[in-house]
């Protein structure tokens, strides 16, 4: 009775590249929340970079008839039409990190990327002063990555139009393509003031370049690994922004059970006519956390695992 | 039959999984498998006949890519879609005809032909859609009935992939045609000494996969209302996988697409097999990869047994 | 025959980087004739034939087909005009059926849309089994090289020809199979097609062909008629000066001896032969006839533990022999000399001298395992010369060898070791006649020194020029043995195809 | 030399390049873009003489990044870390052995082994860290000295990098057991005719290969003192491109290790120019494809010219 779940009802996570650290605390939040409630959850997708397969996977998962997925869309369009026979067939659809919105989804839930670059600007330049030159590793093809990058570039050529951006590079979560990149970015740029760097991956290459040529460089990057936070520690980086995965599962949780449980909720509006989920959620910023010498500590996240089950 | 062992591998991972999970002999499940690899199914056609005639091609999954982002950047820009569709392959045929060019003509090797083809059609698609996927919902119904639809119960794409799979299979076995490509392949010097131009089959049938994965990348656009720059990453593994799991020979000469798709709906098995038994992700890679190593011994020990 | 030329070729040269393999090369073949081309190793017969079949383009000549010129650009091209050519080296693709091999060309140009295999195997058995017995299904890979030799032949002969051109097409045949060749030979004659035909055995030529012509080091040297001369004048004008003896003396009363080097008991293998027993006395060449496919082969690779699961005893030198692989044969000295010298005789794409030290690489190697260079090409050195290799230089890989000298550095890769024993597989398959008596000679002397040889070969008068003694194979089993003065080509043919019963109501 | 094209190659473009950015010839890049690839180059060593045996191994990314991780694990949980890597090393060697007794026994093909291999090792990559990267900073300062130190002014990574270079190339070009791995290669049936147990030598370089991806893992990990899951995806192309773009043959029976590095060094200061010139990356990969194809035709019509 009320807002718990019946013995068996069942909800699934459902990502791309499942192996990626990225969705432990992601999951770790959603198992919590689920938890809470007396539900159970599964964590399900593909570990490819695979859209066909991600489609066979979050099909497979409709086979069970879970009361919910709480689902990251590898890309919007190609997931319409499956999310909306999963809703058709009874089964709510939230979608997290990534959008499909033009679906009947009925929450999505994310990090703001354009507010992480705006505050990385921010930062850069209340580090580096109001003129100076910065350059950026980039991932083209990753939406939340690109947006990161492109959306920094843009808040800087609105706001600071004396910050120079002199170097751009792909460099795709390869550290080894991130040192070389950083290295002759360094090269070809001795006055270069800060580096931003939109994942954790091509920041420990750059971190090993900017070592290596001794430069004095601020860095500042998304998203942390145990090792680009030791480099915090030691002051190697100036600061990681990252989002708060936790409360993304948590509420991705939140809003898929009680997209499930809109049985409670009589809104005053047309849902019984139009016949859509009364739990509307158009948008939800999970926040992020800046990681800084004071506070890395608790972004361990081995230690944080530590004892708790990841599946 | 070359197939027979395969075969039985396929049935007996049937079987089990049957028994695993009241799921998986449902019609939804058997659609959605089918669904996973028949689009790249079309690919393996192509890859398998371009590896009987001796070459290989690493940029089957740029290529695919670069059809979706071509047709889908011509349908934004006012181009009625099949249209936009028919230059995108011609277009990709001409990618091939680039490839078959420096094989043949300057005399490289197609590894390293179509790996640098791989990553020229990569950097194309990042420059056609500045990075971001092409949003193409906007296609008319049509148009998306050849990727979405269904006739009776059955799929429109999986239609095209038996009648691709079937149609090519077919003229493999049976058209001199294609027989020259089983020649050119077995031993290119004997075929020239037949009076075979080998360097045209060559440049054939290295074009032929490009323009199948032309056709593969407008059904995957159609299917998904999409044009990814980033799709098909690493197919080029899974589509020669396929192939030599069915039997075909990295040195060429040998093969049939009859053998290339049991081994793309092996791969495809095992894959959705593992994500229906929620089999934990860390594990699911060990798995995937010793049922490989498993059932490819296994057919080659069936294979070498019967002589 | 008439006088009409079909084909005439004047002043064509054609050069592989510094070597001219051919000179201002002249040559005329008459409508109907069969014209028989020799030369040493190396002289350039093939490279010329690769160039009227549009393999190889000339540096510079003229080529007149019925009299008009052609630019011949590739094999379709010669095609269309009739010529037909069958390699020196066999071109078949391995994984591909007899009968689809057979009619690769026809398939090529035909302009039905879909294979007819029902037919295709009709048309192929029917060809064969003029020549001999192979099931027209099977997969070339399956074939022996003999057995390969004579796809080789029943492709050129499906094709609507007015030149056939046949490269050294005995060479792996018995004589069994070779006389069929040229009945069809003079039967195509007879129908006014023209034949090039390419031997190093002179007494094929006096057989059946209407003229000869002689190249030597790429030049051309002359052409007669057969009727005016004799093999020592082809022999003379090959190379340039007399052989005395093709065949060395044989082994003297009192050279005999009764020690024996192999002894071979009950050898057995599952599939290929039973019941083999013989001795390899000391002082004596042995040699092994049978036809095609009688599992000469087989034995011999069975006794080095290259093939085949073999059972029974052998004896080198009085002590058991007991061979877990070939590399214990070869420690043991004894050598095998493939019949397939480019499947499994050379390496095709490395030099000439690296592939001479394969079998012992110690022994061109410091005592820290380092390969010595100067001791490798010193030992190619020596090893070529003895067999009169023609060749650039030992660093050239031996793909731009003759075929005749490919089988050189096979040959000399064997020689290497100073082995104690040597079976060699169609010895002096394709080497011309000179070389052959050295290698003869050669084989003779190691004999005195106390190493065993033992020769197979499908040529007989080989066999009975060289050997002392002849078993004779047939279908896996010891049907006889001839030596002294009843190896004759006739007792050897009737054992062989009949065995040892028919042959003493002989 | 079958080099001379390829210096000829490279040396056009630094002349090129030391003109396009006046970084380009200074010390400290010449550094950084040799770093870039010499860890790299290690694991090119061995698939140089592994394609020479006439093999190919798909499982060197994956391979590299598992010894990384069994290393780091071990680290994490007490092991000493030169024991770890010792170990770390050892299990390497025997995914090699692995790899080569499916090769020699079974009998398959090394492309299809190392493929489910590459699976595999990735798999117990996830399954050894969970998926997260292992933080390996506590590593003691004279382990991290072969990943980060100096001696004089050279790094020691590029010292190990020159040391196995050097060693292995003059090993292939001069030792009787590494000839025994041309003959393999060349004709695998001549090679057992001439007493060569061809199957030991294809099982030694298939496991050399491996070991040797052990030896660049653990240089990874004390350079980058961390160990990544997903490090090395992808790796296997490069690596074997730089082996064919340096002369070797996919065939078998030919390459040098001198040729190999060439297309490494080809490969990487493509790659490092192409940054130092801040090229758009949305031009970047067809600039690159595009040298690549220009190169290897160069080389190519080279090599051929001079016959
Ligand atoms: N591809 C090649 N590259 C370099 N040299 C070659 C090549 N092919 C042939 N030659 C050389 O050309 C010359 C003539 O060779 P050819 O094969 O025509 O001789 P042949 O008369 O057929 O000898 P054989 O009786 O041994 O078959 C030889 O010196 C040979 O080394
Ligand atoms: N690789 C093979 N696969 C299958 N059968 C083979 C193979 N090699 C040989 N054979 C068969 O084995 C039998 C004996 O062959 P072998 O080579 O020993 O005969 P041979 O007396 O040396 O005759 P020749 O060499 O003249 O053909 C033949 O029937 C042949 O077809
Ligand atoms: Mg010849
Ligand atoms: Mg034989």
């Amino acid at each position: 009775e009320g807002l718990k779940c019946e013995p068996g009802e069942t909800y699934i996570m459902n990502v791309m590249v499942s192996g990626h650290p990225y969705w432990v605390p992601v999951y770790q939040g959603f198992k919590q929340a689920a938890e809470a409630f007396g539900c159970e959850t599964v964590f399900s997708g593909t570990p490819d970079y695979d859209i066909s397969k991600q489609i066979a996977s979050f099909e497979q998962d409709m086979v069970k008839q879970p009361a919910g997925v709480l689902l990251h869309p590898m890309q919007s369009d190609p997931f319409i039409e499956p999310i909306n026979r999963a809703i058709e067939s009874g089964t709510q659809i939230v979608t997290f990190a990534a959008d499909s919105p033009k679906s009947n989804r009925t929450a999505y839930i994310t990090s703001d990327n354009l507010a992480e670059a705006k505050f990385a600007a921010e930062e850069i330049v209340k580090q580096i002063g109001e003129s100076g030159e910065y350059a950026v590793l980039e991932n083209p093809g990753q939406s939340n990555h690109d947006l990161r990058v492109t959306s920094l570039i843009s808040y800087m050529e609105d706001n600071y139009p004396d910050m120079k951006l002199v170097g751009r590079q792909a460099t795709n979560q390869d550290s080894n393509a991130a040192y070389r990149a950083t290295a002759s970015i360094l090269q070809a740029n001795p006055n270069l003031g800060a580096l931003w760097i939109p994942e954790a991956g091509s920041a420990e290459g750059a971190v090993a370049a900017v070592l290596e040529a001794e430069a004095d460089v601020l860095i500042m990057h998304a998203d942390i690994t145990p090792t680009t936070l030791e480099h915090i520690k030691a002051g190697n980086i100036h600061m990681a922004l990252n989002p708060n995965q936790g409360m993304q599962g948590f509420m991705g949780f939140m809003a898929t059970f009680l997209a499930a449980h809109s049985d409670v909720f009589d809104p005053f509006n047309d849902y019984k006519v139009s016949g859509y989920n009364p739990v509307q959620i158009p948008y939800v910023d999970n926040g992020f956390a800046v990681i800084t010498k004071e506070n890395a500590d608790s972004f361990d996240l081995n230690a944080y695992m530590e004892g708790r089950d990841p599946s | 039959m070359r197939e027979t062992g395969l075969i039985a591998i396929i049935l007996a991972l049937f079987i089990v999984m049957s028994f695993a999970s009241p799921y998986f002999l449902t019609w939804v499940n058997m659609r959605a498998m089918v669904m996973a690899f028949a689009v790249e199914g079309i690919v393996v056609v192509g890859m398998t006949i371009l590896l009987i005639s001796g070459g290989i091609d690493l940029s089957v999954g740029s290529v695919t890519a670069l059809a979706m982002v071509i047709a889908g950047w011509l349908f934004l820009n006012g181009v009625d879609p099949w249209v936009a569709s028919a230059i995108s392959i011609a277009a990709c045929t001409g990618i091939g005809a680039f490839m078959g060019f420096f094989v043949t003509r300057v005399g490289l090797h197609h590894f390293i032909v179509s790996l640098a083809v791989m990553v020229i059609a990569r950097g194309a698609c990042l420059l056609g859609t500045g990075g971001r996927p092409l949003g193409l919902y906007t296609l008319p119904p049509e148009f998306k009935f050849i990727g979405q639809g269904s006739i009776g119960p059955i799929p429109v794409v999986i239609l095209l992939f038996l009648f691709i799979v079937i149609g090519f299979d077919f003229m493999l076995r049976r058209t001199t045609m294609f027989r020259k490509v089983f020649y050119t392949g077995s031993n290119e010097k004997a075929a020239a000494y037949s009076g075979i131009q080998t360097k045209k089959v060559v440049f054939f049938t290295t074009t032929l996969c490009s323009a199948l994965c032309g056709v593969a990348g407008i059904i995957y656009m159609a299917r998904f209302g999409s044009a990814q720059p980033t799709f098909g990453i690493g197919m080029e593994l899974n589509v020669i996988a396929a192939a030599v799991i069915g039997g075909a020979s990295l040195k060429g000469g040998s093969g049939t697409i009859f053998g290339a798709i049991l081994g793309a709906v092996l791969l495809s098995v095992v894959s959705s097999s593992l994500a229906l038994l929620d089999v934990s992700v860390y594990w699911q890679d060990i798995i995937r990869g010793s049922i490989l190593l498993a059932a490819v011994s296994i057919d080659h020990y069936l294979v070498k047994k019967r002589g | 025959m008439t006088d009409d030329p079909i084909l005439t070729i004047s002043r064509l040269s054609k050069s592989f980087g510094p070597i001219h393999a051919l000179r201002e090369i002249d040559f005329e073949l008459r409508k109907g004739e069969i014209h028989a081309v020799a030369g040493e190793n190396g002289a350039g017969k093939s490279t010329l034939m690769n160039v009227i079949d549009g393999i190889l383009q000339p540096d510079s000549g003229e080529i007149l087909f019925d009299g008009k010129p052609v630019r011949i650009s590739s094999p379709a091209m010669a095609q269309k005009l009739g010529i037909c050519f069958v390699h020196q080296e066999i071109a078949l693709c391995p994984d591909i059926s007899v009968a689809e091999n057979i009619f690769m060309a026809a398939t090529n140009s035909s302009r039905s849309f879909l294979m007819d295999y029902a037919a295709l195997e009709r048309k192929a058995a029917s060809i064969l089994s003029e020549l001999g017995s192979i099931p027209p299904a099977a997969l070339v890979r399956t074939l022996s090289i003999s057995q390969q030799q004579l796809v080789e032949i029943a492709k050129a002969l499906t094709l609507d020809c007015r030149v056939l051109i046949l490269d050294e097409p005995t060479a792996a045949l018995t004589e069994k199979e070779a006389q069929t060749l040229f009945g069809i030979m003079r039967r195509l004659a007879a129908k006014g097609i023209s034949i090039i035909y390419i031997s190093h055995r002179m007494v094929e030529i006096f057989d059946n062909c209407d003229r000869v012509s002689v190249f030597r080091d790429g030049r051309y040297i002359t052409t007669r008629n057969v009727a005016d001369i004799q093999p020592s004048d082809v022999v003379n004008a090959m190379v340039g000066r007399v052989i005395d003896e093709l065949y060395p003396k044989k082994q003297a009363e009192a050279e005999k001896s009764d020690d024996v080097i192999l002894e071979v008991r009950n050898l057995c293998e599952r599939t290929g032969f039973e019941d083999i027993s013989f001795d390899l006395k000391k002082g004596e060449i042995l040699g092994i006839a049978g036809l095609i496919g009688a599992g000469r082969s087989e034995i011999v690779k069975g006794i080095c533990r290259l093939e085949g699961e073999v059972t029974g005893d052998v004896r080198l030198n009085g002590r058991p022999l007991n061979l877990k692989s070939y590399k214990d044969s070869i420690a043991e000295g004894v050598v095998y000399l493939s019949e397939d010298r480019k499947g499994d005789g050379v390496f095709l794409e490395m030099p000439i001298a690296a592939n001479i030290s394969a079998l012992k690489l110690e022994q061109v190697a410091n005592g820290l395992g380092l390969i010595q260079r100067s001791r490798e090409e010193r030992q190619a050195k020596e090893l070529g010369e003895r067999l009169n290799l023609k060749c650039g230089s030992l660093a050239d890989p031996v793909s731009s060898l003759s075929g005749g000298n490919q089988q050189k550095v096979a040959i000399a890769k064997m020689l290497s070791i100073n082995p104690k024993l040597i079976f060699l597989d169609e010895p002096t398959r394709g080497v011309d006649v000179g070389a052959k008596a050295e290698i003869h000679r050669i084989l003779r002397n190691l004999v005195r020194t106390g190493v065993g040889i033992v020769v197979i070969s499908s040529e007989l008068p080989e066999l009975i020029g060289v050997c002392d003694r002849v078993l004779v194979i047939r279908e896996g089993t010891i049907a006889g043995e001839v030596s002294g003065a009843q190896m004759t080509e006739e007792n050897i043919m009737h054992l062989a195809s009949f065995g040892g019963a028919s042959a003493a109501r002989h």
